[in-house]
């Protein structure tokens, strides 16, 4: 139905990315990631709990012939953190792709751009395929892809707020000199939300909040697979010109009365 | 961990304090957890080891374990 | 997929109602319905042109076994007007609805409420299903209601516009108080804005110029559709709460730093 | 319109002013400028024509004849 | 500093018309008069509390000599009521002007236009001035002036919402086709909203609630007489174009590195 | 009238910074700085054009008993470059403030905040007060913040763009974190957007374009004074909550058809 | 209203029943009220009361009568 | 720069080649310019003059010298 995302020489035929975080359970994630029609979704590395003896793990729950995992250093505060998070996650999962993450703040998990830059050229030099999170700062992300990234991930707004895209304007600047795919991540409150981000030329958009955290996760899911079905559409389409009066759909000439 | 035999050897094992027979290789402690090596990962020192030396890799005395796997993240 | 939509009493399985206006071709048209999905099209009310002979008509190239004619009083601006428009479309389509438009105005094409009342109560006690267009406004919709109108159908920006759902506000407060279907009439330009209104509690949305004035507008009727069925599927799944910090995805435990 | 005959007898169909036969039904007049009458409506001095009554309604003399179908629209 | 603004041939220097109902006590009411500059203040009409004896009236905390009285019609919801009202604010207070509402709805208190449009035309055959209180609807608002009305008072959001502008463009509209004043009656709940209505051109703007409500009304009387001499230099300016992209203010050439 | 500001020991009684750049005229210019009530202004440096024998220098229409210079670095794209550009304006402006800019991208003029954090940890260094322009990026201003800054200046749109405060949500909380002072820099197109601004927290705005380029600068400058003293009142004064409904402002009781 | 005379005539006046000496005027019963003529308006059976009138216009029995003034308003 | 004296020494004066005496003072470049030396910054290779060593201070032989003034920006 849309084109397929290329990333690093994987081909992905959905662009919704999603979270594995935060559902009521883990059925309910493996029915909402069916929902979604997702392809890949990211994973968090934590310490196993060494008294939790026998716990489902949360792979049984992901149709990796189907689903590609994407790792992420969610929780890192620094760029040495975050490279060995990567190290650790490429390890346990036989790839090397890593989103990158390296925090700036709790309260907003905005990005430390210069810490993630670091840490960006070294796993870069290390041969990882690295997708950063950061903002809608065009002069990072293009710094970041000048440094290797694989894709930038943009926020749209911050991370679990459900705001929406914040600033349109600076995301399709940043699409507009991008040489590497754009993924729109953080920020989707609802549906018409994923179909901006699509709209503004965004080539994949990734969340988990807003799935997770609906009432009906999968119905949601549903929601944000046709949503970036639409806006895809819509990018590719072609848009009327916002114009500020009207303009009549119905003949002109012809009327009774005239 | 009162399944890993007492011992004068100690490593910090994801944080907290734990004693373990010299010699035990990753993977030895891995089976001593109940772990499955193909889901975690394993970092000594803060340095990964690679899947395949695991059991040839002894932990040393004093050693910073880390034993990580994927849980649900965004 | 989604619930279906009944209004007066007839059941429609897609909510996307799209106009015949303004396509590049009668093909073009055809495919963006079939793309649309769409149950309802519009259609205009006008004098045969007695010097083409032979013009094939615009019917041939709807499939009336899926599609049910809507004809509307467009270009009428009078109560008088629009009524004996309506009766015209009555004959010439064989069915009692009608898309009442009484225009106000040439350059806005805002409808005239005070008239448009006065059309909606003459033609509900002549036994039409009047689905009056109107602006969003909540006492005006609320009145056309008492009135008998079996739908209400403010619109979210002028026609043709492209502008995007102007008053999200209103909107949510006329679906609110409305005891018919409420369908979102005009103003929609891009897929979000569809989505816009089906998340704010649109029963269907009606647009034309969006998808006919596309520069591809059948991949536009596509996004349309998706769009539609994403918006409901949000509105149904109960979307989270927007907040202004962030609210992280990944455990905040077992992280091998802390 | 010059397939209508010359005639006495005049309308104003759809704004223009036509001549035609006095006598003539809505058929006629359809089947004369060679109309469906599936896709059309017919509206005599401001009133619409039943379709079932084109047969048997003549056109008056001086009539304002609106004879209108569907087109595009929104 | 700003040009004058002329209703019915009355002139005031401000633009700024503000309501006496919700103030904490009538010293802040006068106080917040004057920060605000106001020449004009609306009153509500009520009966007279009978057991209260000796209450100070209201009318003792509004110089008269510099401040314009306006009486309302708040409260009435038929054209009526409305007529009524204003027969006895005439006479109480000594002007056939008249702030006219027609409420449709306890809820939002929007208008009901066509009841508005009702007593419209009756109080101008009656010799009033009449500034209807309306919504955003233009033709509303061109069949009010056509009725003779000395002003339109479009609605920016629901009263006392603080909402803010919620439709720029249908005040604009509005604003274009208008040969009386427009006052921007409604919705305002800081000063930037203010600023808003006065640069999309409306000739004043009244405001109560987010005066007398504000956590010390007196300062934000004063912000909003700031806000409203700020929106009307701006509107007169001519503000520069928007545009997507950067405009150095600093020269391009003689750069030490170039 | 409001609140002084105190920025590294040095008060202002305005809270509006302007530039002195694309002005139709010196004569204008000066006009304009006194309309706007100003206490500082930004200056660029540039290579003396030795062509141009007898220029009257700009700084002969720069009240400078009244007017704080601060120069800017506009135009350098290096660390290196903004560290020399930031050494000739001190000894050419005798004071060591200097307003820091390290552009990362001619078309947008968006911070090299990587090259910025250099510059201004080197600055800070040498002793000067550093003012550097930057995005909205909260740790971008924190890191800046951390480094010595004296104040941070984020923007609230790209330079010369007209947009106004596109990402309100960011500056909030800039704000919220910030010791020093906030000086929304670039962006404002009109007055209302610097009345945003100040009602969002900032503690002062710096513009050169919505003045210099407006139709009429100097209608446009008092425009801006009034609109910042306007936004810093409705800052304090504690503004109403937003509802999504409405709040009666004349009394419900004493009706008389009630 | 204890301040008004018993009496055989009615009024309502606000809303509520009243006793009212016949042949009262509009003044006298402002006066009888206490309230300040000149900013009040009065209404008779739905139609208002000129001021200059209101010595001279009785209030008949049974009238319903609207006494109001301004109160702080938006 | 036909007002400087024609001599062997050079120097890169705002990014032009131009000659200069040797010996000449910044100060006395400044006058040769006739700029004001309170309202301009001059930088010699790359290295700020402060402005009371304008007197002291010769310009060497293919220094590259900046002369700045501030101008109009934002």
């Amino acid at each position: 139905m849309i084109d397929a995302l290329t990333i690093a020489g994987r081909t992905f035929t959905s662009r919704l990315v999603v979270g594995t975080g935060k559902y009521p359970s883990h059925e309910i994630m493996q029915a909402a990631h069916l929902a979604a029609g997702t392809e890949m979704v990211t994973v968090a590395v934590r310490r196993v709990d060494l008294s939790a003896t026998g716990a489902a793990s949360l792979l049984n729950w992901i149709d990796r012939s189907r689903i590609f995992l994407l790792p992420n250093t969610a929780g890192c505060y620094t760029a040495d953190e975050a490279v060995r998070t990567a190290h650790l996650a490429r390890e346990a999962g036989l790839s090397n792709w890593i989103k990158l993450e390296v925090i700036g703040d709790e309260r907003t998990l905005f990005p430390d751009n210069e810490a993630l830059l670091v840490a960006t050229r070294e796993l870069v030099r290390e041969g990882f395929v690295v997708l950063p999170y950061t903002n809608d700062d065009p002069i990072a992300c293009r710094k970041l892809e000048d440094a290797g990234a694989a894709a930038v991930m943009p926020l749209g707004a911050p991370i679990g707020s459900g705001l929406g895209i914040q600033n349109p304007n600076n995301l399709l600047i940043i699409k507009e000199q991008a040489r590497v795919p754009v993924i729109v991540d953080a920020g989707v409150g609802t549906a018409s939300d994923a179909a901006v981000a699509m709209e503004l030329g965004a080539d994949a958009v990734l969340m988990n909040t807003a799935i997770a955290g609906a009432a009906d996760p999968v119905a949601m899911a549903g929601a944000m697979k046709h949503a970036v079905i639409a806006g895809r559409l819509a990018f590719g389409a072609g848009r009327i010109a916002r114009k500020r009066y009207a303009s009549a759909s119905s003949p002109l000439e012809g009327l009774i009365t005239r | 961990m009162d399944y890993l035999e007492v011992t004068d050897m100690h490593i910090i094992l994801n944080g907290d304090r734990h004693d373990l027979a010299p010699g035990t290789s990753v993977k030895s402690l891995l089976d001593l957890l109940g772990l499955d090596a193909r889901i975690v990962a394993v970092e000594l020192n803060r340095k990964v080891v690679k899947r395949d030396l695991y059991a040839t890799t002894p932990v040393p005395a004093e050693a910073e374990v880390e034993i990580v796997s994927f849980v649900g993240g965004g």
